[in-house]
């Protein structure tokens, strides 16, 4: 109870410190000070308290997706491996829904993108449509593979690892650096996607965005913030021992989430953003990944069931 | 099953009927008497479902002599999912046709009841001959009812390429009846079973008769008919068929491997093999179409892909004892049958809706019916979301459930199979990831925006009839969707009659409370929705409310429909990566100069079945045609010749016998 | 009593027709000839075999036929007196139209009924020459044409057949007479060397007149230049009737134990005739002619059914039933096709449905029944017969057979689909139609749908006595 | 002295291969239809007094006579004098007709070695004429032409029969006589007719109706 109690209050910290780490880490990087490590909670509470401007060409799809996104997102934050891989709410085959929610999000943040019949918002969707097409075999593919080796169906069962020879360290690996590459892809953060670029030709999610604004933007980035924290949950889960202690998962939890966002910080500060024509062949590492720890599954089963 | 009965003889005296009645009323009665009898139908088809097998003998004249209908758990699934799309289609129907004051309607109507009867048949017979008899019924009055509008040449194509599709695929059922009839000695389906006892004969039958009702199903390869066939029918036809009809196809590969038993490892390698192709490159054709008929049409090869892989896996999991995949693979394959035919339906009739208001299928000259339709809009977009397999409606819930197939069927699987179960959630998931992609393209381009020509500037909702049929089958969406775990049972229930290792009813149980979750956690996601809906609807009052304004152009103010993102340019990414696989053709003039006066740019999608399938088979036909050239030249003599020549052979052939 | 009065009435009839010069003395002749045959047919049905000198015999064996012809007859009067108005037929060529059919018709009731196999010979000739005025009818070059390769490849054919009957007497030398119940019993004593020899000459000479392949060629330019009423009798009919003592003589060759060699040339000739309709139908520009190729590939499959035996036998019988009847039907609607657009070619016509309905509709149906669609009987006799070749392990023959069958098809729904839809032109619409342009050929249609869904024990009965 | 008639027979056959003059061919087949008659006449003993009869009137009468003079009349009528361009040059047609008479008996031989009650001569001669036959109306391009090889071909079945079967019943003869009427009635009515429809009557102008696949 406790367990899960933390889960929801990670819930609202954690991800505005992630983003907050990033943009200092990036500041420092460039020399400056940077912000506040929690501006982006201050941004969000400014937001709330704004007003909306609505552009004359969308529909109730444009005022729905924000409430919708941010819920969908957030229950499907419920089902993930929170502390100690204690998930909030578990049962078989919980991560096919908890993938799906971010589905059913990312439908209505494409469908509320063209619902402003702005070209450049439709070329964000288009842009961010393809990356899911290539991220989310690739996801499947090493839940299957979690599956088939631990012989369980929910999240904390497939993200215990468990097994023999190589295997655990074989899946730690590779679905360390697959999730990390999916939380800076599905982050929007470089190297696929600029979130501070001035150009909205360059940009994807935030392009998608630039309509709305006030409570509805709040929802937005405060979505795109938990999606980045889905990430870190599953690389933590995957990381930490599997019989560490829940006082400890406490502390450590965070700790590896902030840890996620450093990283991905530098990652920023030194590497440029793609070509977008060049993003699609990144993104097919993951489902590299994905398979090359498939094929040691197979390889390393015979003990393991 | 006396019900059953009852339901089909109502919808033969509708079928008759209606042509006594005045045109004025003729529509209207016959949808009357036709849900009666549908409604029925289904009740009948229900009750079997729950109190079990009923079987009734008629005896007929030569050539049937004697007629087993039969309702098991199977059939009387079949029954049911036929008498619902059929219930929503008729009444959609009805106000379809209004559309069509100067026609008589009477041939339309009388095809279109028999069309449903035949359907019926086709699931409840049980010897070879009325199947058949019933299977070409079928056939012949959906053939009907797709050229019922004015013909182009494209409609008439449309019918050939499926007429010849359809006794294709008769031929291959014909023969895999007649090896198994040459085995068992009887036409009766349950002897069929006797044939198994030579594993390779069984597969050889199995494997033809799988390529003829994969032809009906629509599985790639054999998928050439489906995206002609269901633009040119009438779109409460064309949901009924991509709904309804192409099942059967389904039914005959459940029906006959319930029936053989354990299939070959071959066969569901094989039928697996086509399915995640059918699943994975029929949704990449959607996405490359701009017709929103056929792009809906190629969608349906892409969910008969994933019923597919469902079957296969259970296939598999009969082949290699294993429960989940056997349970779960096939109780996923049946509940998407019963999901494809709800959302296949709502988006048919919606893009028929459309098509009346806007009379345009083209994708690209249409945008911003949102605002003109709001209801059809609303609907379509529903339907979208389930049939993208998105929660909380029901397209999420059979795809659920063939991810837990695979899940818990993978670690049970030895060596290579496990990996063939995650490689197929791994298309599993590519395709549903893909179906998202395309109906953003198919919602955000045809509704949301603004309008791309003036049709769809003056297009409005259509009458009562038409949104009464697409709510009705909205309204089931939802349900299924959110309350799964009955709909779950009834499939569990069926796919518990094939060959099980352990108790079915004991690893359903589990799967059942599972779903009870999902749909308690689906609650709980709406419900957060709704706050947050509420909250965000009270902040915004609170500070200071909505200001209007155009959208952001990013500085420029004055754009126009015109420069808005199109369909082609939505999926461009995706078509630069995979377009050599489809078969993308394009055309680009270069603009050219400091003032370019005109350029263009075009892409068409090539079927690549089409292109190197049929195409070449088409072409080596002809050849071979033009081999015989010479035979009626004109020349009497040359006539003469050939009975000469005959003559000469057949004597040299009997002098040879007799020396 | 009545087969005497059957067999002399057309030829007495037709004597003061030259003198009376009457066009309804005429009309009336011919309708008292179609429904004195078809009295008889029923007289015999309910009365029991009859015999006239010896040489004719009305029994269960022909009933079959007979009924056929009856049943043509009656369908085809009313097209005809349609034809004969639009045509505006002079005095003459009316009269030489209701002679000619009235031997045409005769020459087949005989050739039907006779008990010989050399008086069957000779009714068989009198088919050609009783039915060659029809083809010349429309006095165009073609029809000109038509006429002279339709009698000249027919003779040749028959004097083949002359030559059959020849070889098949001397194989009888002593035992038996050409009768062929004598045959038939006698079968076993046969020469057995020129009862073989002569069963080529037999197959090529009658299968001239039964329009099957070697000598088929005639069929497609007779049945498009002929009347189209001539046009459904031809294909309906006296292609059955060749069909009938060949089939007699497939009897005596099996009874005499040469089936296996019999049943290969029946094989080859149906294949080859499945082969050549399929390859020719798909180019087929004229819609008449398209029919023909048709009534090729049903020839051949009723060929086919013979030859593979068993349960096929009565599959043939019914697929010649079935075929004759909506072969017929299609005939008839075809000529108020072409009179409705003024042409024969397939490109000519567009928007059939919308022009006429009714014919529109009896175009679609004719087109799925000969398309072996259900509820049509042809879908019956083709499954038959594919069992039957699963039955005997002959899956080659049936690949053959379904490939064959799927490309006629192919090739019959493009032209089918093409006249059925689209949108007519202006003229096409100008009249509307009259029952009697529909009627005939919807009860042949309705007749056909009955014994596909629930065959009567009449009909059935009749089908299968034929095939003993 | 059957037998020199039969020779006689098949050397008026082998002289028709040789020449493509019209009147020759008409010739050739009276003189056949005479020679016909003998051979009946020869069995005169064999027959009933009625099949004697019709068979000789038959033959003097239709083959030897009417026919022939028909024949004569069209020939004279249009002018067709002689076969201008056959198909194979009048030295392939001699090398052709030698041919032709070693296949009919190279059959003849085969057919009397299994039944040996077989007449080799006449049949040899029959199947030889019947070959000839075909071979003039496959090769020749006149209408004119065509007929009588059609008349050459019933001149052999009629010689066969004779040779063979010659007690068969009445119907047989029947047939053959209903050949002349066929040929009486249409042939040469139609001939007339195409010759005033087509400028001439050569077969390759009546190629009209065909088809492509």
């Amino acid at each position: 109870m406790t367990a899960r109690a933390l889960n929801v209050l990670f819930l609202l910290i954690i991800p505005f410190l992630m983003a907050g780490v990033i943009n200092r880490v990036k500041a420092l990087a460039g020399g400056r000070k940077g912000p506040p490590l929690l501006q982006p909670f201050f941004d969000t509470l400014k937001l709330l308290r704004k007003g909306a401007v609505v552009s004359r060409v969308t529909s109730w799809v444009f005022a729905v997706a924000p409430a919708l996104v941010l819920a969908a997102t957030a229950t499907a934050l419920l089902l993930a491996p929170g502390v100690g891989r204690v998930q909030t709410i578990a049962f078989d085959g919980d991560i096919v829904l908890c993938l799906y929610l971010l589905g059913l999000a990312k439908f209505f943040q494409l469908i509320s993108a063209l619902d402003t019949g702005s070209a450049f918002e439709g070329m964000g969707a288009s842009r961010e449509a393809l990356f899911s097409v290539i991220v989310e075999p690739s996801l499947f593919l090493f839940a299957g593979t979690l599956a088939l080796v631990s012989g369980t169906t929910s999240f904390g069962g497939l993200f215990t690892l468990v097994g023999s020879g190589a295997w655990p360290a074989v899946a730690a690996t590779t679905g360390t650096l697959l999730f990390f590459m999916l939380m800076l892809t599905e982050g929007c953060r470089i190297p696929v996607d600029d979130p501070n670029t001035h150009l909205e030709l360059t940009m994807i999610h935030e392009v998608m965005i630039l309509d709305n604004s006030g409570p509805d933007l709040a929802f937005l980035q405060y979505a795109a913030a938990l999606k980045m924290y889905l990430f870190a949950l599953l690389i933590a889960a995957l990381v930490l021992p599997v019989d560490i202690a829940p006082f400890q998962a406490a502390v450590v939890l965070p700790l590896v989430a902030l840890l996620c966002a450093l990283l991905a910080g530098i990652v920023e500060s030194l590497v440029a953003r793609f070509r977008i024509s060049h993003v699609p062949q990144f993104l097919f590492l993951t489902v590299a990944l994905a398979l090359i720890a498939l094929a040691a599954a197979v390889y390393f089963r015979g003990g393991a069931v | 099953m006396t019900l059953f009965l009852a339901g089909i003889a109502t919808i033969l005296t509708a079928a008759v009927a209606q042509a006594l009645f005045p045109r004025r009323t003729r529509v209207a009665f016959f949808a009357f008497v036709t849900v009666a009898g549908l409604l029925l139908a289904g009740g009948g088809a229900l009750m079997t479902l729950l109190n079990g097998t009923e079987s009734v003998l008629f005896a007929f004249p030569f050539p049937f002599e004697r007629v087993t209908l039969e309702l098991d758990a199977l059939s009387a699934f079949f029954a049911l999912v036929i008498a619902f799309g059929g219930l929503a289609g008729t009444i959609y129907g009805a106000g379809y046709l209004g559309g069509y004051p100067d026609r008589p309607l009477r041939g339309h109507l009388f095809a279109f009841a028999l069309f449903l009867i035949s359907m019926l048949l086709v699931v409840t017979s049980r010897e070879v001959l009325p199947f058949l008899f019933a299977w070409e019924l079928m056939s012949l009055f959906s053939l009907v009812l797709v050229f019922f509008d004015r013909g182009n040449d494209e409609v008439r194509d449309a019918t050939v390429n499926y007429f010849v599709a359809m006794h294709v695929a008769f031929a291959l059922i014909l023969t895999g009846f007649l090896l198994f009839m040459a085995r068992s000695g009887s036409g009766e389906f349950s002897s069929f079973a006797a044939a198994m006892s030579d594993p390779a004969f069984a597969e050889a039958a199995l494997l033809i008769l799988f390529a003829g009702f994969a032809i009906k199903a629509g599985f790639i390869p054999f998928h050439s008919w489906l995206p002609k066939a269901h633009p040119a029918a009438p779109s409460h036809v064309s949901g009924l068929m991509s709904g309804v009809m192409i099942k059967t196809g389904i039914y005959g590969i459940l029906r006959f491997t319930l029936i053989v038993g354990v299939p070959t490892t071959r066969l569901a390698l094989i039928v697996l093999a086509v399915a995640v192709l059918s699943a994975v490159v029929g949704v990449l054709y959607a996405l490359a179409q701009h017709d929103l008929k056929r792009l809906l049409a190629y969608h349906s090869v892409e969910n008969i892909g994933i019923i597919g892989i469902g079957i296969g896996l259970a296939m598999l999991g009969l082949r290699i004892g294993n429960g989940p995949l056997i349970l779960l693979g096939m109780a996923g394959a049946l509940l998407h049958v019963l999901n494809h035919a709800l959302f296949k339906g709502l988006l048919f009739y919606g893009a028929g809706a459309v098509y009346r208001a806007a009379h345009t299928r083209d994708i690209e000259k249409l945008g911003g019916l949102i605002a003109k339709m709001p209801a059809t809009a609303a609907l379509f977009i529903l339907g979208s979301v389930a049939i993208s397999g998105l929660p909380p409606l029901n397209g999420f819930i059979s795809e659920f459930v063939l991810y837990l197939a695979m899940l818990a069927g993978a670690p049970l699987a030895a060596g290579a199979f496990g990996a063939v179960v995650v490689l197929t959630a791994g298309a599993l998931a590519l395709t549903g990831i893909l179906a998202l992609y395309c109906f953003t393209k198919a919602c955000g381009i045809v509704f949301l925006g603004t309008p791309r020509s003036d049709a769809a500037d003056k297009a409005h909702d259509p009458g009562g009839a038409m949104i009464a049929g697409m709510t009705l089958l909205a309204l089931a969406i939802v349900a299924v969707g959110i309350v799964p775990a009955p709909f779950f049972a009834a499939a569990a229930k069926v796919a518990a009659t094939y060959p099980f290792p352990g108790d079915p009813a004991a690893q359903a149980a589990p799967v059942i409370g599972t779903l009870g979750t999902v749909s308690r956690v689906l609650v709980l996601f709406l419900s957060l929705f709704a706050l947050l809906y509420y909250v965000r609807s009270r902040l915004i009052v609170r500070n200071g409310g909505t200001a209007s304004d155009a959208t952001w152009g990013c500085g420029y103010r004055h754009a126009t429909a015109r420069m808005q993102y199109t369909a082609s340019s939505y999926v461009s990414p995706l078509m630069a990566l995979a377009g050599r696989l489809l078969g993308l053709r394009t055309h680009l003039e270069r603009p050219e100069g400091l003032f370019p006066a005109r350029t263009e740019f075009r892409s068409h999608p090539h079927d690549l079945v089409d292109a190197y399938l049929i195409a070449p088979g088409a072409k080596l036909i002809r050849y071979l045609f033009s081999l015989f050239r010479w035979v009626q030249s004109g020349d009497m003599a040359q006539y003469i010749l050939y009975g000469v020549l005959f003559l000469a052979a057949a004597l040299i052939w009997i002098m040879g016998g007799t020396r | 009593m009545i087969l005497p009065i059957l067999l002399i009435f057309p030829l007495l009839a037709a004597v003061p027709l030259f003198s009376l010069r009457s066009r309804r003395a005429e009309r009336s002749v011919l309708i008292v000839h179609a429904l004195l045959t078809a009295g008889a047919v029923i007289y015999w049905g309910v009365a029991g075999p009859e015999e006239f000198i010896g040489y004719f015999r009305a029994d269960s064996g022909n009933l079959l036929f007979l009924a056929l012809i009856a049943a043509l007859y009656l369908a085809v009067i009313p097209a005809s007196f349609l034809y004969l108005e639009r045509q505006k037929a002079s005095e003459l060529w009316h009269r030489i139209y209701v002679v000619a059919m009235l031997l045409f018709v005769f020459s087949m009731t005989g050739a039907v009924l006779a008990k010989n196999l050399g008086l069957f010979w000779v009714f068989i000739e009198a088919t050609t020459l009783a039915s060659a005025p029809f083809i010349y009818f429309e006095r165009h070059q073609s029809s000109l044409e038509a006429t002279w390769k339709y009698v000249f490849i027919c003779s040749v054919g028959i004097a083949i057949a002359f030559i059959g009957i020849l070889f098949l007497a001397l194989s009888a030398k002593g035992e038996s007479d050409l009768f062929y119940t004598d045959l038939i019993a006698n079968a076993p004593r046969l020469g057995r060397f020129w009862l073989l020899f002569s069963f080529p000459f037999l197959v090529v000479g009658l299968g001239t007149k039964a329009g099957v392949a070697p000598m088929h060629s005639w069929l497609p330019d007779a049945h498009s230049e002929a009347p189209s009423p001539v046009s459904a009798f031809l294909s309906g009919m006296l292609l059955n009737t060749a069909f009938y003592g060949l089939y007699r003589i497939f009897q005596v060759m099996d009874a005499a134990g040469l089936r296996r060699e019999a049943a290969l040339f029946f094989l080859v000739c149906g294949f080859a005739s499945l082969l050549i309709s399929a390859v020719y139908i798909s180019g087929a520009t004229n819609y008449k002619r398209l029919l023909a190729y048709s009534s090729i590939e049903n020839m051949g499959i009723i060929f086919i059914g013979v030859a593979l035996g068993g349960g096929a036998l009565f599959a043939a019988f019914l697929h010649l039933v079935a075929h004759a009847f909506a072969k017929s039907s299609l005939f008839i609607t075809a000529g108020n096709i072409a009179h409705r657009f003024g042409t024969k070619d397939i490109a000519g016509v567009r928007g059939l449905r919308e022009a006429d309905r009714p014919t529109g509709a009896l175009w679609g149906v004719g087109f799925a029944a000969i398309a072996g669609l259900p509820p049509f009987p042809i879908f019956i006799s083709e499954f038959l017969i594919a069992r039957e070749m699963v039955t005997q392990g002959r899956f080659g023959l049936l690949a053959a057979f379904l490939i064959l069958v799927t490309l006629v098809l192919y090739g019959m729904a493009r032209a089918a689909f093409g006249m059925y839809l689209g949108s007519a032109p202006a003229g096409a619409k100008a009249e509307p139609p009259r029952p009697i342009e529909w009627l005939p050929q919807a009860v042949l249609l309705a007749i056909l749908c009955l014994v596909g869904v629930a065959m009567p024990e009449v009909i059935r009965r009749l089908v299968e006595m034929a095939s003993l | 002295m059957s037998q020199i008639l039969t020779i006689l027979f098949g050397v008026g056959i082998l002289y028709l291969a040789l020449t493509s003059r019209m009147r020759t061919y008409i010739q050739v087949i009276a003189l056949q239809g005479f020679i016909l008659f003998l051979l009946i006449a020869r069995d005169f003993g064999k027959l009933d007094w009625f099949t004697f009869f019709f068979l000789s009137f038959e033959t003097l009468a239709f083959k030897t006579i009417i026919v022939p003079a028909v024949l004569w009349r069209i020939v004279e009528r249009t002018h067709v004098a002689r076969e201008t361009d056959p198909h194979i040059p009048q030295f392939g047609s001699v090398v052709i007709g030698t041919a032709v008479f070693l296949a009919g008996f190279a059959v003849t031989d085969w057919v009397s070695r299994i039944d040996p009650s077989v007449d080799a001569l006449p049949f040899g001669i029959a199947v030889s004429t019947l070959i000839i036959a075909f071979f003039i109306i496959l090769s020749r391009k006149k209408l004119i032409t065509q007929v009588m090889g059609y008349m050459l071909m019933q001149n052999a079945v009629s010689l066969l029969m004779i040779a063979m079967a010659v007690e068969l019943p009445l119907l047989v003869n029947l047939g053959v006589l209903l050949d002349i009427f066929t040929l009486l009635f249409l042939f040469l009515l139609f001939l007339g007719k195409l010759h005033s429809t087509y400028e001439e009557t050569s077969r390759e102008k009546l190629t009209s109706l065909r088809d492509q696949p």
